[in-house]
């Protein structure tokens, strides 16, 4: 579904990313891992198109979109819930998660469909609808940021650190959501977080960064046996 | 005396709180102060003004036509300059507005030269008396406009994609983007409504005040005033705003010699920004 | 000595409108004690310790440190007292250096060293310890997300309190980096600093704290040693979800 | 270093020399740029270190421009007590301003000063009795030739300046300097780090204070004729702001360098363009800004010759959206 | 050592050189720029002649114009640069009292003499300068012929209003004008000054309503004058005659208003239509017809007063024989006579005591002067129907 080869980016003269090459598969979950500092939000950064690559390719379902502006490719269905959650701070809730449909053309109904559809799975959000976000606790931000995203009909879903600052229940029930999502909405996501074990348990391929190249790619299951990746990034 | 007074003060408000909206809007949405709103103003004037001398049409017709020439202004003006600073910090874009500021004086004078020009209408002076008051019908109509547009405005805001899109921006540049707004043309429309804002008010103060190329500084003054007074950021406020800053005008000045109209203003200013810095409506977390 | 109580709440209490944020929390911190607080996104946490070094006004309630009644003092003059803390959501000095950045904590905090060449040397003390030396010119804008949840706690900690506040400091380091913030938290403490830690990362609020107290919508529902906690009923169902508990038993 | 401190030196005889060798016009032009230098000094400390963007500073202008007028003209006071008695009045003036509108932050502070600016211009401008109202005031002339005078005030000025310029530099390496910075960063973190940040503030504030207050002191009487209007002009603030901007705010001797760019490049280039000039102002303001926002002081950091001008050029662009 | 300060020979003089700073861009410059036509006007009628006789030679006159941007600053700066730079021998004022202020300071300074000729505030009179003076009449007297006018009417009034902004002239005007009409009998039941420079002026309207004046002198500028008569009929305020310092004897004025402005009355220091002549221009009217021929319609005193500065500038050089300011200032001093602007004389302070106004009335698009009756055309109308 997505393709980056030899991506080549970074912040005016700091290269990060060098000669990135990855592939996801369309219906699928992928974790990307790594310390930090390493590039991955770098690097989705520069699939969103938030970051102009200095060279390479990015093709989503064989299409060439290197040179397409963000907006085309949020059309695309390609949405990030983006790290630091980013919210407009004195817009409520309800308003945030409106504009997480900004681009999309679909009818207004349907549009209340899925907002009832994200506090149905977040009720939290539900509670808390009329609130400022900039009021919210660290965690529930989070959420919002997260339901912001699904509010994008996502067909490829970038989430950076989904589960920072959650509480453990929390982060399950997220875990629950997007296999959920994956499963029976066919989203392809990609997902980076530092929790390493959970990443790597609900994803099917895993990639892991290292100095902004990719060190090692491979199956999910086995990537979490190997001795390696347990004794760097489990703290086993 | 007083009801006169107080009729005179919400007649004049309306007119005020139009002046503060556009200018509040920018603030709140680039935060940039914009020292030029009151420039977009002088030309929505002359432009209500030209119309009316050359084609022979009433400011209250000309409205939209002067709305859509500011707002093509405004977005210009945006997207081919301001965009390239707006990302400065609040010195560098205030001083970049004065810069502009000073050169549409400037062009102004140029065209208009700095004769003090009205709109004279037929109809300008006439009253209509109740009870012991009487309303003149120009400022009724002028009433009637600016708070007719106030309220489209507060849907606009409100209601339409744009509008919360211009929100979002506002608050979050970068979680506007993520979600696929155009920030850059966001931005320009978000210039282009507000001096469309500065145009109804240049229309509809034309006919009541004159108008030269300096105005600009003066109107400003009162924005300022008005969007502080109303809060940041909030559209009722701005409108509460100027009611404020009129009725206190009109009101003080019916008891208090007429040389404080002006210290009233800026009095009421620093006093609602020592216990309620946020104004009387405005929202937590704008530009904080 | 030891079990001296150096820092306690009396039914703190904190309100937003209609929402109960803290509601009526008793809590006490010993000298010398790491003492965890966790609990739900949104139960209080980074309010209560808002309200301990006064960037929140207290609703009601009284918060005593070493006797000294702090209910509602200037932020300033609790970091006097030697009570620093790490902000959720950093807040470093933009458009300064790393080195500026911890310089300053040196220059206020508790013992306000006036010479500046001396308060940079302790702030190159306390970035050589956190693994920040090499970034010490670079502009804070740079640093990433551990970065610069490590310059809050240097900032922290070259304020040389005696009570140091964190929040979520480990959130979003990677396992390696984590080890090496937990080592430092530990050796602080040893060094006879008290922790009050708010931390969602399990392995480490569990593994180091003395104490953990536990909020939820507010209030207090339960305080224990980190062992008893993870058997609480209340807090499973509540915070840590069954499948925690299942894998710290796998892994156990 | 060294080079810097021998061009300074160098300036510095030069510009005490300057007086003696040219015509009264050229006294004053220079005095007037003293003059601007030192209020976008005194803005700088409050604004460019601080960051509160100070927009009613002409305040302390305007307050002490009357102190020199009305006790001068009224009780007949010696200039040198007047002016000292302007400096206190400034100090006072801050405090009280201070502790009102330092609780407010970002635009809401610049339009908290800039009404109280206003308010107390319109304050002055009604008291008619003590300080001639609207009618303004006239300030005895100092006496003797139009070369002792010119000198004078020429040499008040600049000692004023240079007292500023070290007072900046000596800031800029301090731990006051420091704390200033802190809080323009990030105020909460700074009160959390153990800064009083309202007493600092007002002591920004306050300097900022006093240096503006002493300029008007030397403006009235080197002026003779004040009017509220005049001392308490808004633009004047706009134009240190341009002036700092130009130099490059938070710098020591970006203001100087700014306010002998502005005013010196006004006169002497485009003053003569009648109609034009003012235009010419705005669309001056608005390339420096396109080009080199953060002011020619920050130019002079990065690399050697042209190719490193405009890369530094480049680097200090502020970033199109 | 202070060469830059020493004066130019005069023996190798080939013109007269005269500075004038005024506005020639910013808010004072509509007016600016009526003073430099009047200016220019003389400047070219001497010159035309081959200039100014000082004692046995012919010397054209040079005038060095500075734009002080409306800006006192600004002037000071500009008058020190004219004198010492350009080396100016005299100085023809700004407009307006608060920069020559400024400009007359500089002056005296370096003792230049200054025909002050749109500046009659009566503080910059009274600093002891020795070097300005003043083509107008004090300000305060510019309501008189209104006044005398109203108390010669068969049907007068009794009570009467005066409103002004309060900035420096026009404060000095109010203020005479009240005091003038007490002792000519009239009741000021209203007299306020209000902030400069305001868009509404109805809580004024309104207390002159109340106050029952029947007659309201307006001080002020042309904005101000506008904004007043459509307010009054705004808030149908009814009065049997309305007058202003400046505003009606602009076409500004009529345009703005239209119909409103039918019957206000308006003083001035000067009209076309006076019955006075002199030296250098020969009669009001010639003035007027030379006027027009330069620089087409829109004469005001404003430009009659400039030209007047460069008139008196000149009989005195001619007296005196010499350009030292000395000379020049004495036969100033013992000037008595009359031009086209009408009479003259200075006092010890160097402010025109001779000098009178004059009252007009715009009837249907007409300017008609009606008093004094000397210089009358028509009578007035009153009160306003
Ligand atoms: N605006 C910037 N300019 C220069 N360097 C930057 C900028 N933003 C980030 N960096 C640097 O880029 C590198 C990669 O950062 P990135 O945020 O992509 O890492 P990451 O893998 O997401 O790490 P983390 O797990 O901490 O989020 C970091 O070392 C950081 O210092
Ligand atoms: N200024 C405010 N106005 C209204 N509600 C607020 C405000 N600040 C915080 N809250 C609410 O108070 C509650 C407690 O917030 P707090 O930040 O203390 O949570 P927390 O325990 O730190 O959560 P997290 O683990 O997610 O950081 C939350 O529900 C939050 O939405
Ligand atoms: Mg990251
Ligand atoms: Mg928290």
């Amino acid at each position: 579904m997505l393709k980056t080869e030899e991506l080549n980016s970074g912040y005016g003269d700091v290269q990060i990313l060098w000669n990135f090459n990855l592939e996801i598969e369309e219906g699928t979950i992928t974790a990307l891992i790594g310390s930090n500092g390493v590039g991955k939000t770098t690097f989705l950064r520069t699939v969103i198109g938030l970051l102009k690559p200095y060279s390479g390719r990015i093709t989503y379902r064989d299409e060439d979109i290197t040179n397409e502006d963000l907006i085309a490719r949020v059309k695309r269905g390609i949405v990030m819930i983006p790290e630091g959650r980013q919210l407009y701070r004195g817009m409520t809730v309800e308003e945030n998660l409106k504009m997480g449909a900004y681009a999309r053309n679909d009818s207004k109904n349907r549009i209340m469909q899925d907002l009832e559809w994200v506090y149905s799975i977040l009720p939290r959000l539900k509670e808390r609808r009329k609130q400022p976000t900039g009021t919210l606790s660290g965690g529930e931000a989070q959420m919002c940021a997260i339901a912001r995203g699904l509010m994008g009909n996502p067909k490829l879903l970038l989430i950076d650190e989904l589960s920072l600052g959650l509480a453990p229940v929390i982060v399950d029930d997220l875990v629950k959501l997007l296999k959920e999502l994956n499963s029976q909405k066919g989203v392809t996501i990609l997902l980076v977080d530092q929790d390493v074990q959970t990443a790597l348990e609900i994803a099917q391929k895993g990639y892991v960064v290292v100095n902004g190249r990719v060190e090692m790619k491979g199956d999910a299951r086995e990537l979490l046996k190997n001795p390696e990746i347990q004794k760097a990034y489990l703290g086993i | 005396m007083l009801p006169q007074a107080i009729i005179n003060g919400i007649l004049l408000g309306a007119v005020y709180g139009t002046i503060g909206i556009g200018f509040s809007l920018v603030w709140g949405v680039m935060n940039i102060i914009n020292l030029a709103h009151g420039s977009f103003i002088m030309i929505g004037a002359y432009l209500s003004y030209t119309i009316y001398t050359v084609y022979g049409i009433d400011p209250f017709l000309s409205i939209p036509i002067v709305m859509v020439l500011l707002f093509l202004i405004g977005y210009a003006i945006q997207r081919y300059l301001m965009n390239l600073v707006v990302r400065g910090s609040v010195f560098i874009t205030l001083t970049f507005t004065f810069g502009l500021q000073i050169l549409i004086a400037n062009i102004c004078l140029l065209i208009w030269k700095a004769d003090y020009r009205s709109i004279n209408l037929s109809y300008s002076g006439a009253s209509i008396p109740i009870g012991g008051v009487v309303i003149p019908v120009v400022r009724l109509g002028i009433f009637a406009v600016a708070i007719l547009l106030t309220f489209l405005f507060y849907i606009f805001m409100k209601r339409t994609k744009i509008g919360l899109a211009i929100n979002a921006t506002a608050q979050n540049y970068e979680g506007a983007r993520v979600v696929g707004v155009d920030v850059k043309n966001i931005y320009s429309i978000t210039m282009g409504v507000s001096a469309a804002l500065a145009g109804v008010s240049g229309s509809l103060i034309a006919p009541i005040m004159s108008i030269n190329p300096f105005i600009g500084g003066p109107l400003i003054g009162k924005a300022f005033v008005i969007c502080v007074l109303g809060g940041l950021g909030s559209t009722v406020g701005a409108l509460a705003g100027g009611l404020v800053l009129a009725l206190v005008e009109t009101i003080g000045t019916s008891f208090i010699p007429s040389s404080f109209q002006n210290l009233l203003g800026f009095v009421v200013l620093v006093l609602v920004l020592i216990f309620m810095p946020r104004g009387l409506f405005g929202k937590r977390l704008y530009n904080e | 000595m030891k079990d001296e109580i150096i820092l306690y709440g009396e039914k703190v209490t904190k309100t937003f409108g209609a929402l109960r944020a803290v509601w009526e929390v008793d809590f006490s911190v010993r000298r010398n004690e790491i003492f965890g607080i966790i609990g739900p996104n949104g139960a209080g946490k980074t309010t209560l310790l808002s309200m301990i070094n006064g960037t929140l006004h207290v609703t009601r309630g009284s918060i005593h440190y070493k006797g000294i009644n702090i209910t509602n003092w200037k932020p300033h003059r609790i970091a006097e007292l030697g009570i620093s803390r790490t902000f959720q959501i950093v807040k470093p000095f933009p458009g300064m250096t790393l080195l500026e950045n911890v310089s300053i904590g040196a220059l206020f905090g508790k013992d306000k060293i006036v010479n500046i060449r001396k308060a940079q040397e302790r702030a190159r003390y306390v970035l050589s310890r956190l693994n920040l030396t090499e970034k010490e010119q670079a502009p804070v804008e740079t640093l990433n997300v551990s970065e610069r949840k490590r310059l809050e706690l240097a900032r922290a900690m070259a304020m040389d309190p005696d009570l140091i506040l964190l929040d979520e400091v480990m959130a979003g380091s990677s396992p390696a980096d984590l080890e090496k913030i937990m080592e430092l938290i530990v050796e602080l403490n040893r060094e006879g600093k008290t922790i009050l830690l708010i931390e969602h990362v399990m392995k480490a609020i569990m593994s180091i704290s003395h104490r953990i107290m536990v909020l939820h919508h507010g209030e207090k529902i339960a305080e224990d040693k980190p062992e008893n906690i993870s058997k609480n009923d209340k807090v499973i169902s509540a915070y840590l979800g069954s499948k925690y508990v299942k894998r710290s038993q796998q892994n156990a | 270093m060294n080079k810097k401190l021998i061009s300074i030196i160098i300036s510095v005889a030069i510009l005490s020399l300057l007086p003696f060798l040219v015509t009264g016009f050229w006294v004053r032009l220079l005095t007037n740029i003293f003059m601007f230098a030192i209020l976008a000094s005194a803005l700088n400390i409050i604004s460019g270190f601080t960051g509160y963007a100070a927009f009613g500073n002409m305040v302390f202008f305007g307050v002490g421009a009357y102190t020199v007028a009305v006790l001068m003209n009224k009780y007949h006071f010696s200039f040198i007590s007047s002016f000292i008695a302007a400096g206190f009045i400034s100090i006072l003036l801050a405090l009280i301003l201070g502790f009102l509108l330092l609780r407010l932050k970002g635009h809401y502070f610049a339009l908290g000063t800039l009404g109280a600016a206003e308010a107390i211009k319109y304050i002055i401008d009604n008291l008619t009795e003590l300080t001639g109202g609207a009618q303004g005031i006239t300030i005895p002339s100092m006496k003797g030739g139009p070369f002792l005078i010119n000198i004078s005030f020429y040499f008040i000025m600049f000692a004023l300046l240079v007292i500023i310029v070290i007072f900046t530099w000596w800031l800029s390496k301090s731990r006051l300097g420091y704390t200033f910075k802190a809080i323009r960063a990030n105020e909460e973190a700074a009160s959390v780090m153990g800064i009083n940040t309202t007493i600092y503030k007002i002591v920004a504030w306050s300097l900022a204070g006093l240096f503006t207050g002493l300029a008007g002191a030397i403006y009235a009487y080197w002026f003779s004729y004040i009017d509220p209007p005049t001392v308490f002009d808004v633009m004047w603030v706009v134009r240190m702001f341009v002036i700092i901007l130009i130099g490059g705010a938070g710098t020591v001797f970006g203001p100087v360098i700014g306010a002998f760019l502005l005013e010196g490049l006004s006169e002497l280039v485009w003053s003569n363009f009648l109609n034009l000039h003012l235009g010419i102002l705005g669309i001056l303001i608005i390339i420096t800004i396109l080009i080199i926002p953060n002011g020619l002081a920050s130019l002079t950091t990065e690399g050697k010759g042209l190719k490193g001008l405009l890369e530094s050029i480049r680097k200090n662009r502020v970033n199109a959206l | 050592f202070a060469g830059g300060q020493k004066e130019v020979k005069k023996a190798e003089r080939t013109e007269i050189r005269i500075g004038a700073s005024v506005s020639l861009s910013g808010s004072l410059s509509r007016f600016g720029n009526l003073v430099k036509n009047g200016y220019e006007l003389w400047k070219d009628t001497v010159n035309a002649k081959g200039g100014i006789q000082v004692g046995d030679k012919k010397l054209p006159v040079k005038i060095i114009y500075y734009d002080d941007q409306s800006d006192n600053q600004t002037s000071a700066k500009l008058t020190e640069k004219l004198i010492t730079q350009d080396k100016v021998d005299f100085l023809l004022g700004p407009y307006g009292s608060g920069p020559t202020f400024a400009t007359t300071a500089i002056a005296e300074k370096y003792n230049k003499i200054t025909i002050a000729t749109l500046a009659n505030a009566t503080k910059i009179y009274n600093r002891g300068f020795k070097n300005v003076f003043s083509v107008l009449s004090p300000g305060s007297w510019i309501f008189y012929s209104f006044i005398d006018m109203l108390a010669n009417l068969p049907n007068k009034p009794s009570k009467v209003a005066i409103i002004t902004p309060n900035d420096l002239f026009p404060v000095t005007v109010a203020k005479g004008a009240k005091e003038y009409a007490e002792k000519k009998g009239f009741k000021v039941v209203y007299y306020e000054e209000y902030s400069k420079g305001v868009q509404d002026l109805s809580s004024t309207i309104l207390k002159i309503k109340n106050s029952g004046a029947e007659v309201l002198m307006g001080s002020g500028y042309l904005a101000e004058a506008i904004l007043t008569v459509r307010q009054l009929k705004e808030q149908n305020v009814k009065l049997k005659a309305i007058a202003f310092t400046t505003g009606p004897e602009l076409i500004d004025f009529q345009k703005n208003l239209g119909d409103d402005a039918n019957y206000v009355f308006g003083v001035s220091w000067w009209m076309p239509q006076m019955k006075y002549s002199g030296p250098v221009f020969g009669s009001a009217a010639d003035y007027a017809k030379k006027y027009k021929e330069k620089f087409g319609a829109g004469l005001t005193y404003q430009a009659a007063a400039a030209s007047q500065g460069g008139v008196l500038l000149q009989l005195a050089i001619e007296k005196a024989g010499s350009l030292d300011t000395e000379a020049v200032r004495n036969a100033l001093k013992s000037y008595k006579g009359t031009t086209f602007w009408g009479p003259t004389e200075f006092n010890e302070k160097g402010q025109n005591i001779a000098g009178g106004t004059v009252t007009f009335q715009l009837q249907n698009g007409e300017k008609v002067t009606v008093w004094p009756p000397a210089a009358a055309t028509g009578k007035p109308v009153y009160p306003m129907p």
